[in-house]
């Protein structure tokens, strides 16, 4: 090969991202969002700094104290937030992301075998990939966002045809139906799922996003609210357990997303 | 079909490797060569949103918009040879016979018109869809809601019974396995996916895709690792994405290399895919003419190698664009402007003699972008071939060495100052090299130590690949 | 201001001239410095339907989505220059202060920010739409209806004082008269419309353009003869296209060269406008830098000349792309993402002084698809440039003198067998040197047998010139 | 420049025009339409073959035999149908179209002073370019085809306001409007201008064309008819004037284009 080594690499292209490393460090942000009390600290730290083994114990120790909910809510929940903060100040990416949530949920299901019948959860939500559409890592990324955020979630998985959704939300009345297409060829299973609910009376915030859809397509059809990225998907559920329905929160769509 | 391994390289050298040429070049289509000589423009569409209503809307797509504006485009700018590729879409490959014969063969017609009036070199590859399910099952007779492993086959008989000249395939193999490892940065889990469970999957599919081809006269094209190293490549995406870093992407793309050459293994003779960024490592093993995607791709794909990936390509694509209007024209017909004015450029190249000097100016060009652009350099893709083939006869020993060498060939440059690193990325490389060293040494050891520690990933079902 | 002809060549000789480099470098915007030793991308877009409707509307469309992803784009793949470039629709022009200041405004902040943030070298050229209709009057005062030669130099204005870093435009003077000669195939209403009435028509406008841009300490870049030779070469379209001969549009474009000089002649500084194909010409002559479009122009014209057109470049563009979704992110991005790396390459050549080898070989490529290709290759372009300057002082003479030699290399190289031509084609060709030659010698007889041959040509109106 | 003598052409591009060139003579296929009538056949033959000399007197001689409308049904306009087809098989270029049509023009001129109140014309045209938009070279090529086929054109010109377009319609009453528009941001005039005609309960077949526009957006508004190419113009306004109403012409829009 030609010998390149006299080239002057920065007129052909710059590394952005280094230039801009991020000189803050996860500690001093934790710092700033972590619960005071030892105990519950420690916990969240276990899910912060992904100590995947200590966490059950350090659990345990907690709630010796505290009730299993609030492990959940002050500790648990909290560290994920913390998680949430630094994902979106580019210092963790996405992987620290998911490893956390597997320490939370750890955490969260030895605190759920203490709690008296069922755990109160923020909301229940139904995911689903398209009919026909395979593509579902999108959709599983957004699912660990909003179980780390407090959420049950069902997931339908993907290829999921039309009326398996219809049937289920049915059953389960989700608070919010998700649905993600990343192929132009089956995102219309979308507004053929709103339609069908509409007729039904059924009425909720149906989040469609994936690669292929856009806001204008989501917003074509009643109930659809677009979600561009997976961490926009606890805000946007968020308001609606604030009680927002499908038309405000579209109405109000660039302030929720950038608030 | 018995499996032929490759142990060893089919170039004598990296420097042998220059686009337009392959050491078995194809002739095939109406009047196409490919890898003898020049570069051909290889264009991929997808229907407008609504056009998969029937067949009729489809075909109607298809042929009499897609197609036509493709060929015209090809005659108005004097392009002397054009491959189509048709990628199927979810409607054509659920039910073969309806939604897709109808394509297959219009498109085929068409072609014959203009190929017969203006003599140009046409031909056509179908990649039919792989719509199987882990979760539902791999293998005939266990997807009893979707039947989608006997209507993947099915797929290839209609195509190429039709008009194909060329099958392809993009295999979804230990794709279950290969997301979570994304997902968890861990590399252990991708070598087994992908390195592992993929292999094994192509080599369930792909001596019966060279049976269809062979029965039909027409061309095994090759598979891509698109589900899973580029999935790891986009997610990895350039500087302002924070999704996984590049350097796990580079490895991941390397082990994948290992894997998507099991089809030539299987009687497949090439191309491969356009968008198995793999290609240049499959050339320099096993001399077959390679389609492959960058700069000209930019409809589809934002990568960091928009120059270097063209350097061995024997077919040079834009991945694929929607059908809709451009000033200047239907996007089909734009987006073949470019990559065939390109061709172009490599093929006066070739005829002055200049190819190489042109290879290395596109491979100088992306050297240091990336990791992943790096470990593709042909240079790089040779030693990254000879690591494979060292071990060729273990599709785990093998993908493991492909990895092994592309972590120590971006160390290595990173240490010299040629590739800067971003922290972030520099330490996952660490922990690929300490994960990768720790393997165990044998493929039965490994088998055992992940079936054990995969075994709740979602969706994976041992079953799937025989196991 | 004086006018101060070009009578002779700035380069030496035609090999001085390669892409990334001009005599007279450019330093201006965010850090942006032009024809100074790198080529840059040079993006162009237009708003969706519908986004005119109000400033707000336009403003979000420009701003928010157009130049947002344009930037990000260029940080994700690492592009260490970029320049915008902003076309003006009507609504623009109609009304600058409400539609126009807004959008200019907007941009100009996102870029500084980014500039900011990323140290990334930015600049924007605000290309002001001139609406003058030959038919209501091409000076002030002659236009009660629309006001549009008043409207137009305010459009200058505002584009200066709220963040254009270049001001360009593409004139409209002779127009009627071309637009009549292209339909009859008359070159002589040809040289009359562009060569003579366009180059008064600049005279007039572009001293006051370089007035503006001194006045806010910017930049005055250049002009196009899109309106005619554009119109010529489109007609002329490919080997599907039967409106025009290409040689006719040949000879038209060399003729328009000796116009779009008249900008540098009035004090524009370059760089000139990526659609005036005249480009490599005006370069050869004035030694300023020149913004191209070809290959990675796909998106708005199919020419036939995509590679040979970067040949002499300092900034590589797409023409203009509408903003609309592609699978790979909008369309501004992907598009950037095509010009981006064309500049990368050549830079990557330059740095391994391989640049005027580079520079052969698109000039091969296309050395003989189209005469008119042919004579912008920039050898045969630096001769057009020496038969204008040898007749520099008089806009008739020099004209005719690039019509002339455009039609004497035509016939050389396809009595040679390099260019081939159709029988039309050759036709054509002789039509116009015997029409050439048979002009007077003199501008002013020129003028006197125009006036009487043309007066009934619709909408033509000397007053317009001055006449 | 580097040497390029050795490069072998074929490899980079071919010249299929010139491989496929036309064998057949222009001769030819005028015998095959041209009328048997030594006069009139002169004539038809000074439009084909652009004898713009001699177009008048022979008209002239023509006029001594025949009436000033046979004159024009069957030599001129005959003439430049024989120019339609030489065109449509790519013998014959479009300047070559300009030129015949202004000698067929010119003919019609001296026939139209000796006929006797106002010529019969097949069908009267209002053309116009959207408001903003200064590309008129479509149009102009589309008025001329209209004019040789036979019809009566008002050419309004470019960059016209909607109201003039709305105000001319509504006086002169024409059979069919067209619209030519080259940028997407000027082509909303059309629905502007269908919107309005409908409310003044106007209707008409208003063929809308130019690069912008496709055939989906012009068929979203009443009334519009798309064009590709001026060929085309002659072809659809010829079906208005069999009575076919915008709907049905759109109905039938592949077939009329095709045959
Ligand atoms: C990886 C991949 C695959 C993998 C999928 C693996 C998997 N498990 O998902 C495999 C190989 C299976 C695959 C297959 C095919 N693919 Co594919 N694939 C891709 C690729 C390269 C990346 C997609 C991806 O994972 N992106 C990353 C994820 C994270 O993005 P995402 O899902 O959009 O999610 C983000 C947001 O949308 C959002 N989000 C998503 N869901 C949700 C949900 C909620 C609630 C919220 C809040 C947010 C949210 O959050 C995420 C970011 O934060 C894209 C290329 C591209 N440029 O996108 C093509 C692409 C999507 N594939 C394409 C095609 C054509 C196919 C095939 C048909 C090819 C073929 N002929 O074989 C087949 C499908 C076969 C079939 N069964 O029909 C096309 C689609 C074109 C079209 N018509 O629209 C694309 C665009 C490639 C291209 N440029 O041509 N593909
Ligand atoms: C020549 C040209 C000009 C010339 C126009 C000369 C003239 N008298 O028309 C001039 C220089 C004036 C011009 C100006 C501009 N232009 Co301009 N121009 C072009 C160009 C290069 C060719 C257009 C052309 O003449 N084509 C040939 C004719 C024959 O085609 P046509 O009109 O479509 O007609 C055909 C059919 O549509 C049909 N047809 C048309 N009318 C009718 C009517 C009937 C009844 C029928 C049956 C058929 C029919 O028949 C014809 C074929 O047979 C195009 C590029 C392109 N790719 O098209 C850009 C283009 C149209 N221009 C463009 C732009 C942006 C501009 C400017 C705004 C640039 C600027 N910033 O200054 C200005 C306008 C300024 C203003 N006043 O607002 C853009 C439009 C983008 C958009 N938003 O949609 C284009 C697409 C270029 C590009 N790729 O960016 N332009």
């Amino acid at each position: 090969m030609l010998d390149i080594s006299s080239v002057n690499y920065d007129a052909i292209f710059r590394r952005y991202d280094i230039l801009v490393e991020a000189k803050e460090k996860p500690e001093d942000i934790a710092a700033k969002i972590l619960p005071k009390d030892a105990l519950l600290k420690k916990v969240a730290e276990d899910v912060v700094f992904m100590k995947y083994k200590d966490v059950e114990a350090d659990t345990k120790a907690a709630m010796e104290k505290y009730k299993p909910e609030e492990v959940i809510e002050k500790a648990l929940v909290k560290g994920m937030d913390v998680v949430a903060e630094l994902y979106g100040r580019g210092i963790y990416y996405l992987p620290h992301v998911m490893v956390c949530a597997d320490a939370m949920d750890k955490g969260i299901k030895l605190c759920e075998k203490n709690i008296k019948g069922e755990r109160q959860t923020k909301g229940k939500i139904i995911l689903h990939v398209a009919e026909g559409d395979p593509h579902d890592i999108g959709k599983n990324i957004a699912m660990v966002l909003l179980r780390s955020a407090g959420y049950a979630t069902i997931d339908m998985g993907r290829d999921v045809p039309v009326v398996d959704v219809l049937d289920l939300v049915e059953k389960e009345k989700p608070d919010v139906l998700t649905g993600t297409a990343l192929m132009t060829t089956t995102m219309s299973a979308f507004p053929r799922i709103s339609e069908r609910l509409a007729e039904k009376g059924i009425e909720m915030p149906f989040i469609c996003a994936g690669g292929a859809v856009n806001r204008a397509y989501v917003e074509s059809f009643p109930m659809g609210v677009y979600a561009e990225k997976a961490a926009q998907g606890p805000v946007l559920v968020g308001k609606a357990m604030d009680g927002w329905d499908w038309k405000k929160i579209r109405s109000k769509w660039d302030d929720v997303v950038k608030g | 079909m018995a499996i032929k391994r490759f142990t060893k390289m089919e170039y004598k050298s990296a420097d042998d490797m220059v686009f337009g040429e392959a050491k078995y070049p194809l002739t095939y289509g109406l009047g196409q060569k490919i890898g003898a000589g020049t570069v051909v423009p290889e264009i991929n569409f997808a229907p407008r949103p609504g056009a998969e209503k029937n067949p009729a809307t489809l075909t109607r797509e298809y042929v009499d918009y897609i197609t036509k504006d493709i060929l015209d485009r090809a005659v108005t700018l004097g392009f002397p040879a054009v491959q189509l590729e048709n990628e199927w879409i979810h409607q054509m490959g659920n039910d073969p016979e309806k939604f897709a014969k109808p394509v297959v063969a219009g498109q085929k017609a068409l072609m014959q018109k203009y190929h017969d009036e203006y003599g140009i070199a046409l031909s056509i590859r179908h990649t039919c869809a792989d719509p199987r399910l882990a979760e539902k099952g791999l293998r005939p007779g266990m997807d009893k809601t979707h039947m989608y492993p006997e209507k993947t086959i099915e797929s290839f008989e209609v195509a190429a019974e039709n008009g194909a000249d060329v099958l392809s395939v993009e295999t979804m193999g230990g794709k279950e396995v290969s997301d979570y490892a994304i997902l968890h940065q861990d590399i252990k889990g991708w070598l087994f996916g992908i390195g592992y469970l993929g292999s094994m999957d192509m080599e369930w599919i792909w001596p019966q895709i060279v049976e269809v081809a062979k029965k039909n006269k027409i061309i095994a094209g090759g598979d891509t690792n698109c589900a899973g190293a580029n999935t790891s490549m986009f997610m990895a995406g350039g500087y302002l994405d924070k999704d996984i870093p590049r350097t796990f992407s580079a490895v991941t793309r390397c082990i994948a290399s290992a894997r998507t050459l099991v089809a030539y293994e299987c009687g497949a003779t090439g191309p491969d895919k356009d968008c198995g960024y793999e290609g240049p490592i499959l050339k320099s093993i096993s001399g077959k003419p390679s389609a492959q995607e960058g700069k000209g791709a930019q409809d589809a794909h934002a990568d960091l190698m928009g120059n270097l990936i063209a350097q061995v390509c024997d077919l040079w694509s834009n991945e694929s664009v929607e059908y809709h209007p451009e000033f200047g024209g239907s996007s089909v017909a734009c987006w073949l402007g470019v990559i065939g004015y390109e061709a172009a450029l490599m093929n006066t190249a070739k005829q002055l003699k200049q190819d190489k000097l042109l290879r290395d100016l596109y491979a100088a060009t992306d050297s240091y972008r990336s990791p992943e652009g790096f470990c593709l350099r042909y240079d790089n893709a040779y030693k990254i071939g000879q690591a494979i083939v060292e071990e060729g006869n273990d599709i785990y020993l093998r993908s493991r060495a492909a990895g092994l060498k592309a972590a120590e060939l971006i160390a290595e440059s990173n240490a010299k100052g040629g590739l800067k690193l971003s922290k972030h990325e520099k330490d996952m490389l660490n922990k690929i090299t300490t994960d990768l060293k720790a393997l165990p040494d044998s493929a039965s050891k490994f088998e055992e130590q992940c079936l054990k520690e995969y075994k709740n990933v979602p969706m994976f079902n041992p079953k799937n690949y025989g196991l």
